[in-house]
């Protein structure tokens, strides 16, 4: 689907060949853009020459290609949006946009879509932005190489990075999104791909999935943010090869599934998160082949959690490898290396010969009642593991993994 | 005796704290989606007889908890909403209005938002081309 | 009363038992880095020792101490000296040698390691913990005769403080967590120094962050000044009333 | 033993022997007077003030325990140090014992290495050392040689002309006969007989101590039988 999009693109753009370009700059007979563009024909392209450009609102209705040069620079005065863009078949390029206008009403965005198609946004720079990158009812749109970098003082009234809602066929790839609400925002977004995009000290999610079903991310960094990636609502998503890190505070996951069908987690590593993935109300997701590396808790799977596989990931130096807070559990474990298993491996097929049971009871208390987080670390909490390891009582009898592997996988 | 004491001790500490609290916007996570709250003209909370707290991003996930029977119904002491003409202030659900409109962006994709009087609610009931509902109709919307 | 504390210094010396606890302390905070040299790491598994060893070395070692000094205190008070100047002594100079080895044990490898920062709530709270468990350990040497008796009770109150009273706790959580908890908790580990000793340290480390909801509550709590001043106050008096309590009974005591 | 009942006044420049059988309440008395056995009712004066609550006075009194009980693992000249050192207020001491028993010989002496009659030796010096003007002697000849028994004799009666207050218990009757002016008879916690020796020479009309007394206890016995 994402394919035919792109050649579709290609052959569009061709058909526009004939065009002039305007050079816009102080020097240059045109120098407001806003100018520029009453001016343009429909193809055009308008050369942007560096300097502070201060218009208030541009509003775009034409196909029309943006190029900045040495990166000119388009201020919003802390009041204004800077580009309204409503048509198809636009390019902007190598732009810098900062101090966008804040409002609690409106979103203000630097770049905001609207009903657009066969648009480009590469290579631009935000800082200081309310919203990075708007896009409201759009399709074909590819966002690619942009930085954007929201300033921590605002914190409270901040925007999202890249923010997605009622779209389809969207790439977004190798951007750098810091400091944001969320680093990239999907609501009601379909058929999209997000690749090798760095998520940074964002204030509530590094990449936030709503209602958006049949979309891709891979390669993907998430570090530092109040949670690392959420999905929620969601069918159908695939999630390959990302890292997340250090996603770390009281309510902090790395990643956070609530409602999720049907999607496949695999090969990415969870390091240093207060909660490697939360799982609630989901279902038929394969989780494989991950590495979960020094989290608070690896993996904390809800009751509400059914005919999910989990199986070949790699557990290791985890404060709590799996929590739950149900008796019943329809869940597939199987074959994961756990590195707390001590059992042993009597015929050599590098599975273990007796089950393991990574529920600890106090993980299970905690599950119950939160506040019995309180007694962490204390004697009693270290006797009563040793105890319910000795004769289970307390956690799932038939929580298991009958298989485990003998030694962690080498995913690399 | 002792267990006696220890639990009117338990009794004095816990009845005294009845109220309902502040949303720390930025720290708090809603207990339905578990996102942190973030959207200062969105949230609500339910606070239970017995003085337990439970905080909302938007309308609809409170009222997923509300009828989910996790709590009674009857154990709620307060049913608050944020109202959207004044970010963070807590007003009391059932005495509240709402408005409904497809332009409105919430966190949780509820679509409403409250308001403590209905004239505040007039001009932006025009602006959104938006429906006015009351408490009990929101309640069966989302149940 | 310095002349007093000088020659039970030299007694506990010359006991051994202090500059073995100090090699104990020692091999195990080195055994720790050897494992993992992760400062945070190292803290971690030093908590568990300074909530459990720490405590039971003071309690065990104070009792004794208190009834093979029999003779001294009895000596001494057929002298021109007051009885609360020896027992004071006794106290100081048990306190002080066991926060010694305390110090000199967890904290030398750390100064070696250039990581003082890393560690000063452990110490902190390590060396209030041994001076709670002295205190409690007097407090029980006093209240018997019997060597066998007191050093029963001095384990007892090491056992209740750092198992039983958890327990209960579990159970208050229990049964009431319909209930907002919080400030409930709160008042209930206030009176268990071990619990408020593990709760400070906890707060201190980065992976209170796991504590959630709950961890945030303490945390403010305290992180503000006044949880500050309200957690030390209490270690202090957890320090204070088990020894004067314990003089007002020794200075009736018959010998 | 409990003490009940015990009214006493014992003075400067007198000799009092303080006789019973065992569990009678001497030592209690005597622990009593130094304050580390504490009244539950009832007040003890040292030159006309309560020694409740007060300390100072023990620096006139002189003890020597029935069963000297020390730091096991101190030194003999470890102890003497550290008992001047304690007293550091008193730059005279009286080492006129130390050198009659020659203990400087045993100085290197751990105190659990010294036999039973060692330990008296110390604790008949430590007591004669502060030139106290009163000294308690808790059976002070037990266990001694009979040399020694000589010579800390000897010092008791030269430390008696000084015209100090001497309290002695001691089960060797025949001792106290030399050393004593009054006797003081204790049975069950109570004083069953105070006055000087002579008069109870006279009163029993007996010329030695131990006869003596021995008729005493034999009148209170006939005495006891007859109210029961």
């Amino acid at each position: 689907m994402i394919r035919i999009a792109l050649i579709i693109g290609m052959v569009a753009s061709c058909t526009l060949g004939h065009a002039t370009t305007i050079v816009i700059g102080a020097k240059e007979s045109v120098t407001r853009i806003k100018d520029a563009i009453a001016l343009a024909q429909p193809g055009d392209t308008l050369l942007i020459k560096p300097g502070i450009y201060r218009e208030g609102n541009i509003i775009l209705q034409k196909p029309l290609t943006i190029k900045g040069e040495g990166y000119p620079v388009l201020d919003g005065e802390n009041q204004y949006e800077i580009f309204t863009i409503h048509t198809n078949h636009a390019v902007i390029q190598g732009l810098k946009f900062i101090n966008t206008g804040i409002s609690s009403i409106n979103d203000l965005a630097a770049i905001k879509l609207l009903e657009s198609q066969q648009i480009k946004i590469l290579q631009n720079k935000f800082e200081n932005t309310f919203f990075g990158i708007y896009l409201a009812n759009s399709s074909h749109v590819w966002i690619e190489e942009n930085e954007l970098q929201a300033q921590a003082e605002f914190e409270h009234q901040i925007g999202n990075g890249i923010h997605l809602w009622k779209c389809n066929n969207i790439t977004i790839d190798k951007n750098k999104v810091v400091g944001h609400r969320d680093g990239i925002y999907f609501e009601f977004v379909t058929n999209s791909l997000i690749t090798n995009n760095h998520s940074e000290g964002n204030m509530r999610y590094g990449l936030h999935f709503m209602f958006s079903n049949n979309d891709e991310y891979r390669n993907n960094t998430f570090m530092n943010n109040g949670a690392g990636v959420a999905v929620m609502y969601t069918k159908e998503v695939t999630m390959v090869n990302n890292s997340f890190i250090h996603n770390w505070g009281s309510s902090a996951y790395g990643l956070l599934l609530k409602d999720i069908r049907d999607s496949k987690i695999t090969g990415n590593s969870f390091l240093e998160n207060s909660v490697g993935i939360f799982m609630e109300g989901s279902s038929r997701n394969h989780i494989q082949q991950n590495k979960f590396y020094q989290n608070g808790y690896a993996l904390k799977l809800q009751a509400s959690c059914d005919d999910n596989i989990i199986s070949k990931n790699n557990f290791q130096q985890n404060t709590f490898d799996l929590v739950t807070n149900g008796s019943l559990v329809l869940n597939k474990i199987e074959a994961n290396y756990w590195d707390r298993y001590e059992g042993y491996d009597l015929n050599k097929d590098k599975t273990g010969d007796i089950p393991y049971r990574p529920i600890s009871m106090y993980g299970t208390i905690v599950e119950r009642m939160p506040q019995a987080i309180l007694l962490w670390r204390s004697f009693l909490v270290l006797l009563l593991d040793k105890a319910e390891k000795a004769m289970p009582i307390l956690t799932p009898e038939n929580l298991m993994d009958v298989s485990p592997a003998m030694l962690p996988y080498d995913f690399n | 005796m002792r267990l006696f004491l220890f639990s009117a001790l338990c009794w004095i500490v816990i009845s005294c704290a009845v109220k309902p609290e502040p949303l720390l916007y930025g720290r708090d996570a809603c207990h339905t989606c578990k996102m942190t709250l973030v959207d200062r003209k969105f949230g609500a909370e339910l606070v239970t007889e017995k003085g337990k707290v439970y905080k909302f991003d938007d309308l609809n996930c409170m009222l997923t908890f509300y009828h989910s029977g996790y709590e009674e119904a009857s154990a709620f002491k307060f049913i608050q909403v944020v109202d959207f003409t004044n970010p963070e202030k807590l007003i009391d659900a059932q005495n509240a209005w709402y408005l409904k409109s497809e332009d409105l962006r919430t966190p949780m994709a509820s679509e409403v938002a409250a308001f403590e009087s209905e004239e505040s609610t007039q001009v932006f009931k025009k602006e959104w081309k938006a429906v006015l509902l009351s408490w009990g109709e929101i309640q069966t919307q989302f149940k | 009363m310095t002349r007093i504390i000088k020659y039970i210094f030299y007694d506990i010396l010359r006991t051994r038992f202090i500059i073995f606890y100090t090699a104990f302390l020692l091999v195990c905070t080195f055994a720790f880095f050897q494992i993992d040299g992760d400062f945070g790491k190292v803290v971690l598994s030093l908590m568990n020792i300074v909530l459990m060893a720490v405590p039971l070395v003071s309690v065990v070692f104070t009792t004794i101490h208190f009834f093979n000094s029999y003779e001294f205190i009895e000596l001494m008070l057929a002298q021109p000296v007051n009885r609360r100047s020896v027992f004071l002594s006794e106290y100081i100079a048990v306190a002080t040698s066991l926060c010694l080895a305390f110090v000199i044990g967890v904290g030398f490898p750390f100064a070696l390691y250039g990581a003082w920062q890393s560690i000063s709530t452990l110490l902190v709270t390590g060396i209030f913990l041994t001076l709670v468990f002295v205190s409690l350990a007097f407090f029980s040497s006093v209240l018997t005769r019997d060597k066998a008796k007191a050093i029963g009770v001095a384990l007892l109150f090491w056992f209740y403080f750092s198992l039983i009273y958890d327990g209960l706790l579990l159970w208050v959580i229990y049964t009431f967590s319909d209930y907002p908890l919080e400030k409930l908790t709160l008042t209930l580990i206030a009176f268990n120094p071990i619990d408020l000793a593990r709760i400070i340290m906890l707060l201190q480390l980065d992976i209170s962050a796991l504590m959630g909801y709950t961890g945030a509550f303490y945390k403010n709590f305290f992180g503000s000044n006044m949880g500050i001043f309200f957690s030390a106050s209490l270690l202090m008096l957890w320090v204070f009333w088990p020894i004067l309590v314990s003089m007002r009974i020794f200075s009736k005591k018959d010998l | 033993m409990a003490l009940d009942q015990v009214n006493l006044e014992l003075k400067g420049g007198k000799s009092y022997a303080l006789i019973g059988p065992n569990g009678s309440g001497k030592t209690t008395l005597i622990k009593s007077i130094l304050g580390l056995v504490v009244p539950t009712s009832g007040n003890i004066q040292f030159t006309g003030k309560s020694i409740l609550n007060d300390w100072k006075y023990r620096e006139k009194i002189g003890y020597m325990p029935q069963i000297g009980r020390y730091p096991e693992n101190m030194r003999v000249g470890q102890l003497f140090e550290m008992m001047k050192h304690i007293r550091k207020d008193k730059p005279k001491v009286d080492e006129e014992l130390l050198d009659a028993f020659k203990l400087y010989k045993i100085y290197d002496k751990r105190m659990h290495a010294l036999s039973g009659g060692m330990r008296q030796k110390v604790s008949a010096s430590l007591a004669f050392l502060f030139h106290a003007p009163v000294l308690i002697l808790d059976e002070p000849t037990a266990g001694l040689d009979p040399v020694s028994v000589e010579i800390l004799k000897e010092k008791i009666i030269r430390e008696k002309r000084m015209g100090k207050l001497l309290i002695i218990t001691s089960h060797i009757l025949s001792d106290l006969d030399e050393i004593a002016t009054e006797m003081v008879y204790m049975f069950e916690g109570r004083i069953q007989y105070s006055n000087s020796i002579e008069n109870l020479k006279a009163e029993t009309n007996e010329s030695k101590l131990n006869k003596a007394i021995a008729t005493l206890i034999r009148q209170r016995e006939l005495l006891e039988s007859v109210t029961e």
